[in-house]
């Protein structure tokens, strides 16, 4: 359990940080989704399964979704 | 380059304060006294196995219908800036069109991805999951079917009466507490009825049914604005 | 019941083997499409046959088991296939040790047969 | 104690993405960030040791040994809020770029401070 949550917890905070740097915007937003997932993760090892589902199906498919529709309808790339 | 370090340093500082502020409370020690107050007696009160349900619809009721007229809000707004607000419209390319193994594909899935929604905000005051959940849930099926068939509308009238009515049913049980004995706006007025079984909690489960289908028609009308801002409005210039 | 824990055990740990060989095949191909096939057929394979035998071995279970197995062996082919084109339309490169490569005809027989 | 200082760290580097980026998105994306490091952070508080989750479904379940149930009603609303909220800025963000045909916040005028 603990050594699960370490392994969630720095994949988790790798993915920000690439999420942040990375200059293709559509790969950034797709760590940012992944981002989501982990953390979706995390509120099942913490016993929240009601929050655990909203995110995975909110953070991680609709919230996604609706950035990937911005990004097609502007910039593909970070200059 | 100076900065990008100055800023990370102000991070930093921010990183530090909240330490110090949580320290004072340690991880996976004790709960607040109300959760205590509403674990032991929420069962009693109001009849759902799931006290989350319970503290969402029952004891925080009023929050959760100020909560549903902000997502109704946002929705309006994209629909505001997208048709009203349109201002030079970009060109659309050709999109492609997908194959024939998404297209029969998502034709197969798509009712079971509404049963599966329908199914988590029923048991809403059983299970984990709930309105919110299964809103969400059956929005991003109608996601699927915009990306296997672009150029497809939903019927947007009958979005707003599902969406209208949803929010009637929870203002209206709302104000019937008004005028039972009890005098207090969201009242549980209905008989409990016999624990851990579909049919208790009294209007628990009505309202989350209604939460339900409006988040659903929400989500799924801002998916729609933005689709066919991209899609269905950019060909028929 | 023995048997139902032979075969729910037995299910279990062939699945776990097939998500085991799709994580080498992930390490090991050379490209995307190589590296998409292992991850797609060998996982399938085995989330399927785990999640079965999870049914099996809690008899409480077994039809929401079924239900999700079947959803796994719907969505996933569908989705990989759909990411398989999209990543072949927008011309990532192919490895050099790629002997044949069907998608040109299969893509221009599509064109015709959309245009009729 | 690795929840509150994975948490943190989302808070710092989404704050760090807000305050340094230029592009829109990338303020976006740190804005999200920052709300999913807050939401760990209130369940994180609401956990105790050995707990179960705060549902009455299976026989036997004591209410002592459940966690907090308040945080993650709390949690509930505003991951909602939150995906109506960035819908809506994504919207400001495709009409900026239609009007000024950039992304780069030095270059929109009206937008500098």
């Amino acid at each position: 359990m603990i050594l699960v949550s370490w392994i969630l917890i720095v994949l988790m905070i790798g993915l920000a940080v690439l999420s942040i740097e990375l200059k293709n915007l559509i790969a950034a937003v797709v760590a940012m989704g992944a981002v989501s997932l982990i953390i979706s993760l995390l509120f099942l090892l913490l016993q929240a399964p009601d929050v655990a589902m909203a995110e995975a199906s909110i953070g991680a498919a609709l919230t996604m979704a609706i950035y990937i529709i911005g990004v097609r309808e502007t910039e593909r790339s970070e200059k | 380059m100076i900065r990008k370090i100055v800023y990370a340093i102000f991070a930093a500082i921010i990183v530090i304060a909240l330490v110090m502020f949580f320290a004072a409370y340690p991880f996976g020690a004790n709960k607040m006294a109300v959760g205590t107050y509403y674990l032991n007696h929420g069962v009693a009160q109001t009849g759902a196995a799931n006290i989350v349900t319970s503290v969402v619809l029952d004891y925080r009721g009023f929050d959760t219908l100020g909560e549903v007229s902000v997502l109704f809000a946002a929705a309006a707004g994209v629909a505001i800036l997208f048709f009203m607000l349109g201002i030079g419209k970009k060109e659309r390319e050709n999109l492609t069109k997908p194959n024939f193994v998404v297209r029969v594909g998502s034709r197969i899935i798509f009712p079971f991805i509404l049963l599966f929604g329908t199914y988590i905000f029923v048991h809403g005051h059983l299970t984990p999951g709930g309105g919110f959940q299964g809103g969400s849930i059956i929005a991003s099926g109608f996601l699927l079917l915009y990306l296997s068939y672009p150029g497809t509308r939903v019927n947007r009238g009958g979005l707003s009466i599902i969406e209208g009515l949803a929010g009637l049913t929870f203002v209206v049980l709302g104000l019937w507490g008004l005028f039972t004995p009890t005098d207090s706006f969201l009242y549980n007025f209905l008989p409990k009825g016999l624990f851990n079984t579909l049919v208790s909690a009294g209007i628990l489960p009505i309202i989350y049914i209604a939460i339900g289908f409006k988040v659903a028609s929400e989500f799924a009308g801002i998916v729609d604005d933005m689709m066919c801002e991209v899609i269905c409005r950019g060909g028929e210039k | 019941m023995i048997i139902r824990l032979i075969v729910g055990y037995f299910l279990l740990y062939f699945g776990a083997l097939f998500l085991l060989l799709g994580a080498f095949g992930l390490i090991r191909l050379p490209d995307l499409y190589t590296r998409m096939q292992a991850a797609t057929k060998s996982t399938t394979l085995g989330a399927f046959s785990s999640v079965l035998g999870v049914g099996i071995l809690h008899p409480g279970w077994f039809v929401k088991c079924v239900v999700v197995a079947l959803f796994i062996l719907l969505t996933a082919p569908i989705g990989s296939s759909a990411l398989m084109r999209a990543a072949y339309k927008t011309g990532v490169p192919f490895d050099e040790r790629t002997v044949v490569n069907k998608g040109e005809e299969f893509f221009d027989e599509q064109k015709k047969e959309e245009a009729k | 104690m690795i929840y509150y200082v994975g948490s943190f760290l989302l808070i710092a580097i989404g704050l760090y993405a807000v305050i340094v980026k230029k592009n829109l998105i990338k303020i976006l994306i740190g804005l999200n960030l920052i709300a999913s490091g807050v939401n760990l952070l209130i369940i994180s508080v609401g956990y105790i040791k050995g707990g179960t989750a705060p549902i009455f479904s299976r026989a036997g379940l004591n209410a002592k040994m459940m966690v907090d149930p308040i945080p993650q009603a709390l949690t509930l609303t505003a991951i909602v809020i939150d995906a109506s909220e960035l819908a809506l800025a994504v919207a400001f963000v495709v009409l900026l770029y239609r009007h000024y045909k950039t992304l780069d916040i030095k270059k929109i005028r009206s937008l500098k401070w």
